[in-house]
């Protein structure tokens, strides 16, 4: 199984959820995160000042799916999450050697 | 343990110091003391000096007004202050706040009100026959407040010196000691607040100058931006500089309690419910308002949005320039005054401030300093004596009031300054000014109180 | 920049026209205002129409009940919408109150109080002679308030001119571009509010057929209710409709300041320290309990739970509902008018919107339009001449009573709905209604004003 | 839906057993109640007995204080103990104040008026003759308060109840059904308060044995403190025992509200604006900031630092402590009461708690009860005949006072500690005391009102 | 060394990390996140409207362990969160190819 | 690729972040995290009371890097975030099988 780690602008959530649960992927868990990369922060201004924000706020999605599922979950989220503008997000891959539906006591491809 | 320790022998010494003066006076007959700013503030059929008489309305009026101005401190001034603190230092700036409304309170009963109201020597500071309200009861009337009880008036003015001292912590927070700040707060209330309110309001020289000050523009905005520049200028630069407000929405519940508040201390200073008090209410929401639109206006232009922040702080520096003038100018020195108010304040901080390098947190001194500096003068100018028989400005052929503004102005900002950097040096030998770097990092919530705001 | 301008074309419009009208009438002699709503409310012995003269007690009290309506706004209202309002909106919301309030502080003198309460033109106006507050001074007294400076009573008034146009925010939140709203409340004050005013409390036609209003049932709630469900209506529906309350602890707050503050609006429309106002607050209070108890009881019966923000939205209703009958019906008809306003606005907000689909995300409408036409409607069947002989319902045999009632709130429909229509119209062509789509998704704190309310 | 219809039965109960009762005593004649601790707190020259005469001063500030101690519930207390308690619990904890300032509004102008300060009978309980306030009007003027309409007495003494009932609700939370705490608000207020408050206050047997109270320390703190022991030990211990404050911000903000209100409370207990309600107001603020700074001072040196929550906790205790004392007692007494405030109360929860080991959530037993039964006492010892000739003390040679007060404070700490258990039991029988368990850990304002405080 | 994931309601927390430390897992990491699955968010009903919440909020707790403790912690969680209704959460287990321990730069199992 | 996650104390977030710019990770994500370990909470004492706060508050940096850049970052993680006081924290490494940007579509290690 693989965990596909996305970091992505809020305001897209909704749409990569929506897509998500299109494909049949059911579960996920989402963080709110602070974001460093290319994309600067911001810079607020407080009483004509100026003040960096180092961070942009991003929402992590995290969602175990079977190997077969993994390679379309990136690239739906990749095109659903895309504004083509900088600060976009990245998604990581990674494997999972098990998994288990705490209520049911199932594992592997069956509780995810 | 041992700043508390530094803290209390100050505090006796201080205390003991008072008393012993104070016996001193006490011995001494002196004449009544001056009819002052107020006693101007009321209507010309008031200057025949009728005897004192408790008025229930005036009475009423002046209990609430006390309350009111109460209020402005803990929440208000908390509040606003502890929104714009970063979250991690968000109750150290309230509790500065709230524990120097406490302090205060205690010593302006002690010797405050003696050494401020008390029978004028030299012009200079009050007499002590009044420490710890020898004298006063339930049926005592002063002659600064003819209509109401003198516990109203000895509160009402509390609560005046109280909030002054408050202000400048907006420059202080985020780095400085707790123990170094209630310090300050005896000091600096005892050697610039009493003085300098005695000065302007208990009969001292200048209000025989004819200084005008109607609630508050010399004695309480540039005296306590004063304070606020000087120490941050002493304190030296926070580790991290931004302003990062923690929590906004206190900061309009804490601007708005203030623009209530303010009503007291404004309509409040006249001392009585009567039409000055009108003038000086209808002036102030006119004034606040009219700084809030031309700030934000201001920074829309300048910085291309405009801020909820800018709407609460132009409304802060209009009602701040406001004060000296509230019972004196009619509605278009009110519109006028505060329309400057919006704008130069805004300059003040967003030019001035990183041009000079000195790191007031919250703008202490570029809002009430420069605020108060504004009111104070433009006074001088506006004001009009169809509103107020003791007040005539520039504008209405009195060009020496302007200059007498200028002495009154200058010598708050020179006394102010100079003893406030004395006291500084003392608190630095005595408990120390800042924390150390970490607990600065970390926050001041938690390095000097062991909380946090909020565990949501 | 390109909205800052227009705004700024518009004001400047909008006063020049002013000023050419008041020039025009100033010349011309009024006869003085009628005798109207708040008149009725002094006892019968005012009836002789005394000299105005000063009371202390009375003025004492207005003072501060201006002061208490103030806060209403800011930060009560502003508290309520804004916790009610998403998280990433509640700044936006906060400054709509708040901007509101500064520029209506500005308007209602420089334009707003002389068109309301000035001389009565053909019923519809007032004249133009008290532009910019002329010949008022600290000694003025207004024949409408003829124990307190007209100072006092021209901020009174102006505290109720800027909720009123705060109120109908809540409608339209969460989307609305912060310049278009400025300009909504420029031009929905100018041309919905004032002449409405003028109608009912500056002796124009409805004050002249007898409606009752005591402190502003069809002046501030229906007539901002009608503007919420039309402008909300124009506006169209939000992105993400639903209502997520940022922070419930702000509107508990806000609901209680606004109860606070209530007993300013309803007490003090009686414009003196007396039984009267004695009648007003107990009303209010009552009402307002009962209202608060059984919206949460229908609450508990419809949707399983009792929610803190039910107790809050109730109370509200009950405060709306009672404000025109407060001064005129007895303690019986307080509870009855408080118990309906807990369970029709409920019904209006629970049923009848999701019915008719209409987006008003803070249930301006369904708050304040429905429960001040229930209130408005009530007064006509309760109104007690025993308590206020200046009214007498349908119950103390005057069934015409509530015929006029339903003219004044039929007409205030009417004329409110139509042009708040076109001033919508307006702003979609000067600087359009809505934010981008994506700066909705982001949130209107972010888009608006560059800012965010909470850095924890 | 089951707890609902359980309370609707025990209301109706109630109300039907007071009406009965009602009709049974309106036809015996009583004669007026006696004159009683407010009277006492009038100046000499209303001995005299004056025949009852509106003043508009006096009303102007009974009005406002009335506002101001209703401010007091909600928000002030409501944001008190909400910002204390766990986040997921505070919206319940708010909703406990407001449902029960709601539910006592209603019933106080039912029966509550009526058997508080109906014409007295064998000294234990008022007459029926005010049920639904038959018999007052605008014009009605109470013997109890000879210079303002009864309607604002009416509401003035509303508001007490109403936060007396909400006081206990500290030490229930984290735990307590919702509609048990409805239940007990009605039956605690009925059978608890008005009992109490008539003897103190409504010319029962207390305020003729000479017991002072001035504003309510047995009435208000002893009597909720009380209440909040029993109770606590009735329902047994949280699952979690930590006090965890979700939102510190609102426990200053809340803190502010009170202290402010409390001027209303203690000041306005004068029932008139004069130099009684001076001192009540100097002795108020001067208690108050000497119990913050030795709670602070205290907790620096037992805990290591000092807290805002110290300050604000020690606030309120001295808040607690002067209130029976505050219009007869001179400045010095103040300063005394208000440190051991601060001490006293302190070490009350920080050792005798733990102790004993009963869960009072919020110390409200620690401080309304320990805080309230040392102003009572010290008001036998400190009462000043030179400040109200009403109270005479021990320290000026009527040792006599403070047996009284010793009697007064054993009476209802008795009365109100056995009723309040009964009242438990009967809540245990109809609807149960606890939420399960789990909806303990979930928290109850998910579980009790399906609402969370914060979408952050 | 494995990682265990697991993502638990939020009121087990106390009941799990005890039962962690009781087998002498001590050290562990906890984020709050919202988690979209079978458990279908609830409904708010405000002013007698519902409005569907489409997440729960859910407690994340990571804790490294050596690979012979990776069965034992996993059924311990298993256990200790389970309630039987839906909603009870997920386990995941992956591998972590290094630990430090930033303190003494102790590296792999003794870091942990 | 590898993913480095650090747990460290918020305080050394600046410190780190700043010193990883310099070696040239530009891109990271952090979450605030309560962390359970050696270090004990604290006690915090109100009215006297003294009550187990038995988390502590920490940060959690996750940066993916390409192979031959992850021990450079544990090792520059390691000496900034080090104060030599208990609950420094830790630094777990795994590895990413795929990095998507999403803004660009470029995967691997030219994706970081
Ligand atoms: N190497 C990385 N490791 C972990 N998170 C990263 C990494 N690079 C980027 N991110 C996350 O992705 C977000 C977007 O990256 P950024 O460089 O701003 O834009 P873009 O993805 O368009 O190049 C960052 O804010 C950060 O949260
Ligand atoms: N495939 C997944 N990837 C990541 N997290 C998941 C996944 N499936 C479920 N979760 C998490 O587990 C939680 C519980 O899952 P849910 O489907 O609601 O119930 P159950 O585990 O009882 O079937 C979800 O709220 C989500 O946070
Ligand atoms: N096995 C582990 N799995 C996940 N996180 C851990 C583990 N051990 C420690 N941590 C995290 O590292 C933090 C510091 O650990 P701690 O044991 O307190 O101090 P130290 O690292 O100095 O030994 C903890 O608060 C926790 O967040």
């Amino acid at each position: 199984m693989k965990k596909i780690e996305a970091i992505i602008k809020p305001f897209k959530l909704d749409e990569v959820k929506d897509a998500l649960n299109s494909i049949g992927v059911q579960g996920m868990t989402v963080t709110e995160v602070k974001g460093f990369g290319r994309q600067k922060g911001h810079v607020e201004l407080y009483r004509g000042a100026e003040y960096d924000v180092s961070f942009v706020p991003k929402i992590k999605i995290e969602a175990v799916v079977p190997d077969n599922m993994a390679d379309k979950t990136v690239s739906l989220i990749e095109s659903r999450a895309k504004t083509g503008k900088i600060g976009d997000g990245k998604i990581f891959v990674s494997s999972v050697a098990q998994v288990v539906r705490i209520r049911t006591g199932e594992t592997g491809e069956s509780a995810i | 343990m041992r700043p508390l320790i530094g803290l209390l022998i100050i505090l006796s010494l201080v205390l003991s110091a008072g008393l012993l003066f104070a016996e001193d006076q006490v011995q001494k007959t002196n004449p009544p003391s001056q009819a002052e700013q107020h006693a101007a503030a009321q209507p010309a059929s008031a200057a025949a000096a009728p005897a004192p008489k408790l008025d229930t309305g005036d009475t009423a009026w002046m209990i609430v007004a006390t309350a009111m101005v109460m209020l402005m401190s803990i929440p208000g001034l908390a509040l606003f202050y502890g929104g714009l603190a970063k979250r991690k230092d968000s109750l150290n700036t309230m509790a500065m706040t709230f524990v120097t409304f406490c302090i205060v309170s205690l010593l302006w009963i002690f010797y405050g009100y003696s050494f401020s109201f008390g029978a004028d020597i030299a012009g200079l500071i009050g007499g002590g026959e009044k420490l710890l309200l020898r004298g006063i009861g339930p049926n005592s009337i002063s002659d600064l407040a003819k209509t109401i009880p003198e516990y109203i008036y000895v509160v009402y003015q509390l609560t005046f010196a109280a909030i002054t001292v408050a202000l400048a912590s907006g420059a202080y927070i985020e780095r400085m000691k707790f123990s170094a700040w209630m310090l300050f707060t005896i000091l600096w209330f005892s050697f610039v607040y009493i003085p300098i309110a005695h000065w302007v309001w208990g009969g001292g020289f200048l209000a025989r100058i004819g200084a005008l000050d109607f609630a508050g523009g010399t004695v309480v905005h540039i005296n306590a931006g004063i304070a606020a520049l000087v120490g941050a200028l002493i304190l030296g630069k926070r580790n991290e500089k931004a302003l990062m407000p923690g929590n906004l929405t206190l900061v309009v519940t804490g601007a708005g309690l203030l623009w209530f508040g303010w009503f007291g201390f404004n309509a409040g200073s006249a001392v009585a419910a009567n039409g000055i008090a009108g003038a000086a209410f209808i002036n102030t929401n006119t004034a606040t308002a009219a700084a809030a639109v031309s700030w934000m206006l201001v920074e829309w232009i300048h910085s291309k949005k405009p801020t909820v922040l800018g709407l609460a702080s132009g409304a802060v520096g209009g009602l701040v320039a406001i004060t000296p003038a509230a019972g004196f100018v009619n509605i278009t020195g009110a519109i006028i005054i505060g329309m400057a108010a919006g704008i130069i304040p805004f300059f003040a901080v967003a030019m001035l401030k990183p041009k000079l390098g000195y790191d007031d947190t919250l703008d202490a001194f570029g809002i009430h300093g420069v605020g108060g500096t504004l009111g104070a003068l433009m006074t001088g100018i506006f004001a009009d004596p169809s509103i107020n028989e003791g007040g005539k400005g520039l504008l209405y052929g009195n060009p020496g009031q302007f200059l007498t503004q200028l002495i009154a102005v200058g010598t708050t900002v020179l006394y102010s300054g100079i003893v406030t950097a004395i006291i500084f040096m003392i608190i630095k030998a005595v408990v120390g000014l800042r924390v150390e770097t970490e607990d600065e990092i970390i926050g001041l919530d938690e390095s000097q109180h062991g909380e946090r705001a909020y565990n949501l």
